[in-house]
């Protein structure tokens, strides 16, 4: 008997496959946290919040496009011979890249348009 | 349909031996099943049963609402009402209810035998069945809890609410969580490991991709409400001060936690409900569903985007605009994904080729599109932080959540009982009733729950006990109570079709709706007679002849090879066979261990403790019997499934189900672990002083030192012991002694780290600074706890001459416990005693 | 689809008739923008659903191009992807804006009040008042178009302070101060509630929010600022009963504050917490019965006051106006 | 012959079963003809005697639980203790110096001579015996229910008990009450005092002596109003007290008018010892009885000051211990039970052992109360 059959590249193929949503999700928690400490250490921290913002943004982007354009040869199949699992895995990177990127973006419009610290009432 | 995998005719007496193998034990012995269809039943069914308690509890509640200043029931009883009825609703109904669902279905629909530790979910319904009812009970004696069901501090803190009432909560609920975190392991690794050969990530059924989903969320959003409520219990029982703002803690620490675990909560319970439409949409159109690929996207976007929605609960604590709006941003982006799955049902009606027939699943899933649809409107609606600020804790808030509960889970509920009778029962339940059931619902809801909106804007908040007439909200509120009590005449109905047609049995009609998954092939005890290879998504409708052919034994694994319960482990993404993994069949250990789990706990509400003690000496031990009894002993060697396959039966590695297990174990540790360092940070940031009044309670580096490199150690002995293993068959005493050795260096590490920081005058009552020091601690120290345990067990086996270089799993997972403890270990001591230094201010 | 228009029409009407504690009247500028944005969503939500709830029907209905084009996978794109993309960025651009504009922005210096939530009342103090802070209870005065900030914080547990006809709510926490700013249009007397779940009367914390033009606000937070009369009848009484452990009548030795402040209490519209309209026999009632009014109320029970004491005291409260 | 009897486990059952029925029948049997004789003249034949012993002494030990046990050397409460021994206790069990009257050595069982047998019992065990009583052996529980304090006083007497001589004893259970004179002429004509203990100067202290026990509240001085409520309290048994009970019982209500128009016009020394007072104490004492805490807790003074209600009893003057001791018996709900009392027992809810600490320093640090002397109004200047 042989070495049982493995699914080779199993984390590569589960992380490519949700990159956008996992880009989204460090982008959502590195901006909420640098915001909220630096409104709660006040005055000197306020000033960087925004275009640490921005440049999160930029860079989450980025990768984003990065996935996009890999994203077929790094969920290329085992076997060529039957592709079914890769055109579907690539599907669902494509179009979480798409959601996300909204999602980023809505977070962003939040930075553009409101100031970085108070209440607002 | 290609040749037969497995050679036909089957030899005789074959579906006998499978008969006998996987029987249902009769008559007392029936708490030993372990049989997924009777324990899944045995869930769902109690799940319904506090459904339909807490519903009765609405129903008074709605009698003293429905006018104004009436004194029905005493304010005090009141308060304890809707909180219990919060409560059970959300964690003894819904969310037991589709793990119940995933229990009963999964196997079915995946062709498994059964799920991969079958006496794991027992374990987990056993313990819920016993500590939900007495959670429940407590309603009845004047010791329920009476803080709403997120229990927001300080009013749960013990000057406010002293009496056991509020700690009845947390650990009857703390410890539910647990066993929902149980199945949820059950469910991840039997949707990625248990999936019939062929059946590749896309071809695996819209509700298996729920459930994954579900498990998932599990994962990550219940290791923030268990880390809340132990601080919440600590905080009650010892007074180190979490929350308490005058010794630097902060209430809304546990709005944070509760919420992270909260609004995800709704996905979790929305999710296999929306998978549960996906599945009997196309059943009713016959058609394919459109989109799937889009609707795993919304799956799993919810999953995350649900993770970012938390402070969407607190956008009235006064906390900065911009913080509010980017978790408003995220309530935006929730909504996209509900909006792909309604498309893409509506397509799928829409691509039907014959008229659709109103039958009663059908009915109820339009009455989930009508009512969520609304639900989700409210909910952009409530998204919006002007909005919120005026709707937020007014019945418009019950009522945008109840449509969005009843409407998203309980209505794909009620069409999933008229769905999948068919599969346990031995009969269809009426559809007459089905309808009459169905009208009285669903009218009844709109009635009791549209006003809501109306009387929340006109000034109705959410939790109280009376109203003045004067409020002009009294119209509303009786409409609203009609309303309720249709529902309850709707909910009767159903009960009545239930006690008049509901029989199980081995099922009656075959695919009596004509789907096209796996669930409605020919079942029995053993579910399938043979595991069929699957090449598409639908493949009862692409192979006509698939259940004849399954029912034939031609498929894989149409025999018991190993002489006792087992199914065909696969591939994660592809569905390759791997393996045959023997399951544990009926036993009495598990369900000791979990009514005696449950004993513990409650005893410990009622700070009863050696007896608890005991309870728990009892529980360990039934464990440890029950997982002494798993490993079969040396495999009957490879096995040949049919189709020319043949499978080992015995695997360690990653390829093995436990490890799988373990990696999952590691993410909700990790949870726990995040979320304390997230709670340590956050409190950090609301009392700096407290923590820079800390640092000069820092113990000389030599401690975390010396405790980091004894759990390193640690690790690296537990390493090496794998070394020290016999050969099959034989024993020795290096290995036991190199196991034990280990554990108590990681103890070691763990006391010293401790002990350190008590020398240096440190307390954890004196400010919350301290009592996250020692928390950290805590959890470190509770996994170091269960290695022990482990080790003890390891080394015993080593002995008993049942642990060698082959067969080594219970080690495997030891050490696999113990790497992540160390890293988890290494990460909090440079946290603890790193962070007081960098942070900012002056020493 | 007749349930949304039915929908609509109810809520016009309500918007005309609503009660004093109702986000349908506002008269506060925060809750006047929010009314316009309910009424935004509220119609964005009627067409969303009618659109939906068509493309349903349509689906279930008979087979026709409307379904085929409904059955196609790029409808799911469209109509689940892009158009909710599109819709929830206008909105969410809308409320950012909105939040913007929020009256915090205003500028000028505002009148500060500060309101304390307590296990089940509310303690409001006056702090820009010539004379020192002057504290009352259970009711909130404010100038009409004048900006005001209160200050809003908690004694004990978590409670929310609502005034729906003018903003919405904002919570009082323990160890924190929150601020609300308010700017109301129009005169009149709203009633306002506790919004978070604190425990026991939870239902029965209520208060009045009058507004009034400045300078009747002036005129009367004068009066409000001056002690009680001395030696009315029912004084002694009131003391002897030991009244003034928790509560305080300025003038009198009465100082205790673990109660409402009751120097003018008899000038406001209600008692109890918003419970009872103001009357000299809702006294009286209130003296006899207030644990069954308001359960679980921390005011302990004098059930050995006779008739003629409770009488007395009650008198006496009357009579500070 | 062979017994073609099988055992299954059915007939083991059976059997046992008919075994208990005929137990049952044959005791009822027994009592039915009354064959055995109830007298207590008899005793109890040798194995009823043991057994009963067995049986008493294993009850005592099973029920007794885990107590906080106070400082049972506190002369405060060996004193207490024995006043009410002297005169509750002692006319069956004995004292030094005072054997057990003959007609109680008739009882079945004799009651135990407590000076020699007390000390077989530990501390919990005697606390329980006393406050519950035994069954089957004329031993009556507390009569103050909820009062585990008071017990605690008398548990502390038993403790002393074997070491006292006779002497020692009667100063101790005399208390402030005059020693018994020999007036034979009384003697003769009137008999011995029927109640001893009514003495109410015995405990609670006088012009000449004062209190016989920090933990005994003086009397003298507080207004009619309030020392009529607590007796007709008593009386009634609306308050509980295993001292006081018994006492107010036998007092008809003009008595108790009578009795409270006496002491408040009285005097009384302050107590002999108080314990070492803190400063800092006594002035975070004034400012709660004066002010409260501003949050929950009321200022004491407005209802214990000079000018509130007369049937509030003023604290002034009472001894630390006394007061503590009262205000944690409202914090345990032991007092919760008279309109006054609920009402306190409210207040009480709120306050922290350092309060109370705080608190009964400062009153025990001021002058007695007077009646009718001079009062400053509350809150005040001192």
């Amino acid at each position: 008997m042989s070495e049982p059959a493995r699914d080779t590249r199993f984390l590569r193929r589960t992380l490519t496959s949700l990159s956008g949503i996992l880009i989204w999700a460090a982008h959502f928690g590195l901006v909420y946290g640098v915001q909220h400490v630096a409104c709660r250490e006040g005055a000197g921290w306020t000033g960087f919040v925004k275009p640490v913002i921005y440049l999160a943004t930029v860079l989450a982007a980025a990768l984003m496009g990065l996935v996009a354009a890999k994203a077929r040869s790094w969920l290329a199949p085992d076997d060529p011979g039957a592709p079914d699992v890769s055109i579907f895995l690539r599907a669902v990177t494509h179009i979480l890249l798409v959601l996300s990127l909204f999602g980023v973006l809505a977070t962003t419009a939040s930075a553009v348009l409101l100031p970085t610290c108070g209440a607002l009432r | 349909m290609s040749e037969p995998l497995s050679p036909v005719p089957r030899p005789e007496g074959e579906e006998d031996e499978l008969l006998r193998i996987w029987a249902t034990p009769k008559g007392w012995r029936l708490p030993t099943a372990v049989n997924n269809t009777v324990i899944g039943l045995l869930y769902l069914g109690a799940a319904f049963v506090f459904f339909v308690a807490a519903g009765i509890l609405a129903l008074i509640m709605r009698t003293q609402l429905a006018l104004p200043e009436q004194e029905l029931v005493s304010q005090d009883l009141y308060n304890q009402m809707f909180t219990v009825h919060g409560t059970t609703m959300m964690f003894l109904f819904a969310v037991p209810a589709m793990e119940a669902l995933g229990v009963l279905l999964l196997p079915q629909m995946l062709a498994a035998r059964d799920l991969p530790f079958p006496r794991l979910s027992a374990f987990a319904v056993w313990a819920y069945v016993v500590g939900g009812t007495v959670f429940f009970l407590t309603i009845f004696i004047d010791l329920a809890p009476a803080g709403g069901w997120f229990m927001y501090p300080p009013l749960t803190l013990m000057e406010y609410q002293p009496g056991d009432n509020a700690d009845f909560w947390l650990l009857g609920i703390g410890f539910i969580e647990i066993s929902a975190i149980a199945g949820a392991i059950e469910i991840i690794v039997g949707v990625l490991r248990t999936r019939p050969p062929g059946m590749s990530l896309d071809k695996l059924p819209i509700f298996g991709w729920a459930m994954l989903i579900f498990a998932g969320m599990i994962m990550v959003a219940f290791p923030a409400v268990i880390l809340a409520t132990m601080l919440l219990e600590i905080e009650r029982a010892f007074g180190w001060p979490f929350f308490t703002a005058e010794l630097g803690g902060d209430p809304l620490l546990w709005q944070h936690l509760f919420w992270f675990f909260g609004h995800p909560e709704v996905y979790i319970i929305f999710l296999p409900a929306a998978g549960l439409v996906s599945m009997i949409v196309p059943t009713a159109a016959r058609k394919p569903l459109v989109g799937f690929n889009l609707i795993v996207v919304a799956l799993i976007a919810t999953g995350f985007f649900s993770f970012g929605l938390w402070v969407h609960h607190m956008f009235t604590t006064g906390i900065p605009g911009l913080s509010l709006a980017f978790f408003s941003a995220a309530s935006m982006a929730v909504a996209i994904p509900s909006g792909i799955q309604f498309f893409s049902w509506i397509a799928t009606f829409a691509a039907s080729e014959r008229k659709i027939e109103f039958n009663t699943p059908t009915l109820f899933v339009l009455g989930m599109l009508f009512i969520f649809l609304i639900g989700g409107l409210t909910g952009v609606m409530v998204a919006m932080v002007p909005f919120n600020w005026q709707a937020h804790d007014t019945y418009f808030i019950v009522a945008h959540m109840h449509y969005v509960m009843i409407g998203g889970m309980v209505f794909p509920l009620f069409a999933t009982f008229y769905y999948w009778v068919p599969i346990v029962g031995k009969r269809r339940l009426s559809e007459r009733l089905g309808r009459w059931s169905f009208w009285l619902i669903f009218i009844g809801f709109n009635v009791a729950f549209f006003p809501m909106h109306i009387s929340g804007l006109m000034g109705m908040p959410r939790r109280v006990w009376t109203y003045p007439a004067e409020l002009g909200v009294g119209p509303f509120n009786l409409v609203s109570t009609i309303g309720a009590y249709m529902i309850a005449a709707g909910v009767l109905v159903f009960i009545i079709d239930l006690v008049r047609n509901f029989r199980v049995g081995e099922g009656g009609q075959d695919n009596p709706f004509g789907a096209g998954t796996l669930e409605f092939l020919p079942q029995d005890v053993y579910s399938t007679r043979s595991i069929p290879h699957v090449s598409s998504r639908y493949p009862l409708w692409d192979d006509p002849d698939l259940p004849r052919s399954v029912a034939a034994g031609e498929q894989y694994l149409p025999d018991a090879p190993t002489g006792g319960r087992e199914t065909i482990v696969t591939s994660a993404i592809h569905a390759k066979p791997q393996y045959i993994v023997q399951m544990p069949g009926p036993g009495w250990t598990h369900v000791i261990a979990a009514v005696f789990t449950a004993a513990c706990f409650l005893l410990l509400t009622v700070k009863i403790v050696v007896p608890a003690m005991l309870c728990a000496l009892v529980a360990v031990g039934a464990v440890l019997t029950w997982v002494w009894s798993i490993d079969k002993g040396p495999d009957a060697g490879p096995v040949s499934i049919g189709g020319g396959i043949t499978l080992p039966v015995y695997v360690t590695g990653p390829i093995s189900h436990g490890w799988w297990a373990m990696m999952v174990l590691w993410v909700v540790a990790g949870s726990l672990f995040i979320a304390f360092v997230f709670s340590y940070l956050y409190l950090w940031t609301v009392s700096p002083e407290v923590w820079l009044a800390g640092r000069e309670f820092l113990p000389q580096l030599g401690w975390p030192l010396g405790a980091g490199v004894l759990m390193l150690g640690a690790a690296a002995v537990m390493r090496l012991s794998r070394r020290a293993l016999p050969s099959p068959g034989e024993r020795n005493l290096l290995a036991p002694l190199a196991v034990l050795a280990a554990a108590s260096l990681a103890g070691a590490g763990i006391t010293a780290e401790i002990y350190g920081h008590w020398t240096s005058g440190l307390r954890p009552t004196a400010s919350s600074y301290g009592a996250m020091v020692y928390l950290g601690a805590i959890l470190t120290a509770q996994l170091v706890l269960a290695i022990a345990i482990m080790s003890g067990f390891c080394a015993a086996r080593v002995l008993a001459g049942k642990l060698d270089r082959v067969r080594w799993a219970s080690l495997e997972n030891t050490s696999l416990l113990l790497y992540y403890t160390t890293a988890q270990f290494l990460i909090a001591l440079i946290l603890i005693h790193g962070f007081p230094h960098v942070m900012g201010g002056a020493p | 689809m007749k349930r949304g228009a039915c929908f609509l029409a109810c809520l016009a009407l309500l918007a005309g008739c609503a009660g004093e504690q109702s986000a349908f009247s506002a008269t506060g500028e925060e809750a006047i923008s929010t009314l316009r944005l309910t009424w935004i969503l509220t119609i964005g939500s009627v067409l969303v659903f009618l659109l939906v709830i068509g493309a349903l029907i349509a689906a279930l209905g008979r087979p026709g191009a409307l379904r085929q084009r409904l059955a196609d996978p790029r409808m799911v794109t469209l109509g689940g992807i892009v158009f909710p993309m599109v819709v929830l960025a206008i909105l969410l651009i809308y409320s950012f804006a909105l939040l913007r504009a929020g009256p915090a922005s205003a500028g000028a210096a505002p009148l500060n009040i500060a309101v304390e939530g307590k296990q089940w009342w509310w303690r409001v103090t006056y702090s820009d008042t010539p004379g020192g802070p002057v504290e009352s209870a259970n009711e909130l005065r404010i100038p009409v178009g004048e900006t005001v900030r209160l200050e809003l914080t908690s004694a004990d547990v978590i409670h929310s302070f609502w005034v729906p006809a003018y903003a919405g709510k904002v919570d009082m926490i323990p160890g924190r101060t929150n601020a609300l700013t308010l700017k109301v249009t129009a005169p009149g007397i709203v009633r306002g509630q506790c919004t978070e779940y604190c425990g026991g009367a939870h239902a029965l914390m209520a208060f009045r929010v009058i507004a009034m033009p400045p300078e009747e606000f002036a005129a009367w937070l004068e009066r409000e600022a001056a002690p009680a009369e001395q030696s009315l009848p029912g004084e002694a009484e009131f003391l002897r009963a030991g009244c003034g452990a928790c509560h305080t009548v300025r003038g009198t030795p009465a100082e205790g504050t673990a109660g409402p402040e009751l120097t003018h209490v008899a000038s406001r519209q209600t008692i109890g917490a918003g419970i009872l309209q103001t009357t000299p026999e809702n006294f009286r009632t209130w003296l006899d019965r207030h644990r069954e009014i308001k359960p679980g109320n921390l005011m302990p029970e004098y059930e050995f006051l006779s008739a003629a004491e409770r009488e007395a005291i009650a008198t006496y409260l009357e009579a500070l106006e | 012959m062979r017994i073609r009897v099988t055992l299954t486990w059915l007939r083991i059952v059976i059997g046992l079963l008919a075994c208990l029925v005929a137990a049952v029948a044959g005791a009822l049997l027994i009592a039915w003809t009354g064959l055995y004789s109830l007298a207590a003249s008899h005793g109890h034949p040798g194995w009823m005697t043991s057994f009963l012993e067995f049986g008493k002494r294993r009850s005592i030990i099973a029920n007794t639980r885990d107590l906080n046990v106070p400082d049972l050397d506190d002369p405060n409460l060996i004193r207490l203790g024995a006043a009410h021994f002297d005169a509750g206790c002692a006319v069956c069990h004995g004292a030094p110096g005072r054997p057990v009257t003959p007609v109680f050595e008739a009882m079945l069982p004799v009651p135990p001579p407590l000076s020699e047998r007390a000390q077989d019992w530990s501390p919990e065990e005697l606390h329980w015996v006393v406050r519950h009583g035994l069954q089957f052996t004329g031993m009556p529980g507390w009569s103050g229910e909820d009062r585990d304090d008071e017990v605690w006083a008398m548990v502390a007497f038993l403790r002393a008990l074997s070491d006292l001589t006779p002497a020692a004893y009667g100063q101790l259970a005399a208390g402030n009450a005059p020693q018994e004179t020999a007036d034979v002429d009384a003697l003769v004509t009137a008999g011995p005092a029927s109640l001893p203990m009514a003495a109410c100067a015995k405990c609670h202290g006088s012009e000449s002596a004062p209190p016989t026990s920090d933990l005994v509240p003086i009397l003298s001085g507080q207004s009619p109003a309030a020392l009529e409520i607590a007796l007709n309290d008593y009386r009634s048994g609306a308050r509980e007290s295993g001292f006081m009970e018994p006492v107010a019982g036998q007092l008809s209500e003009d008595r108790i008018g009578a009795i409270a128009a006496y002491l408040s016009s009285r005097e009384s020394l302050a107590y002999a010892g108080t314990e070492a007072t803190d400063p800092d104490a006594i002035a975070r004492g004034r400012e709660l009885a004066r002010r409260g805490d501003g949050d929950r807790l009321a200022a004491c003074d407005s209802c214990h000051g000079g000018s509130a209600r007369a049937d509030y009893p003023r604290l002034n003057g009472q001894s630390a211990v006394y007061i503590r001791a009262q205000l944690q018996l409202w914090k345990e709900g032991g007092r919760a039970v008279t309109p006054h009392g609920r009402l306190m027992a409210e207040i009480t809810d709120d306050l922290s052992e350092g309060q109370i600490t705080d608190i009964a320093a400062y009153y025990a640090s001021q002058p007695v109360f007077q009646y009718g002397a001079a009062v400053s109004p509350a809150g005040g200047e001192e």
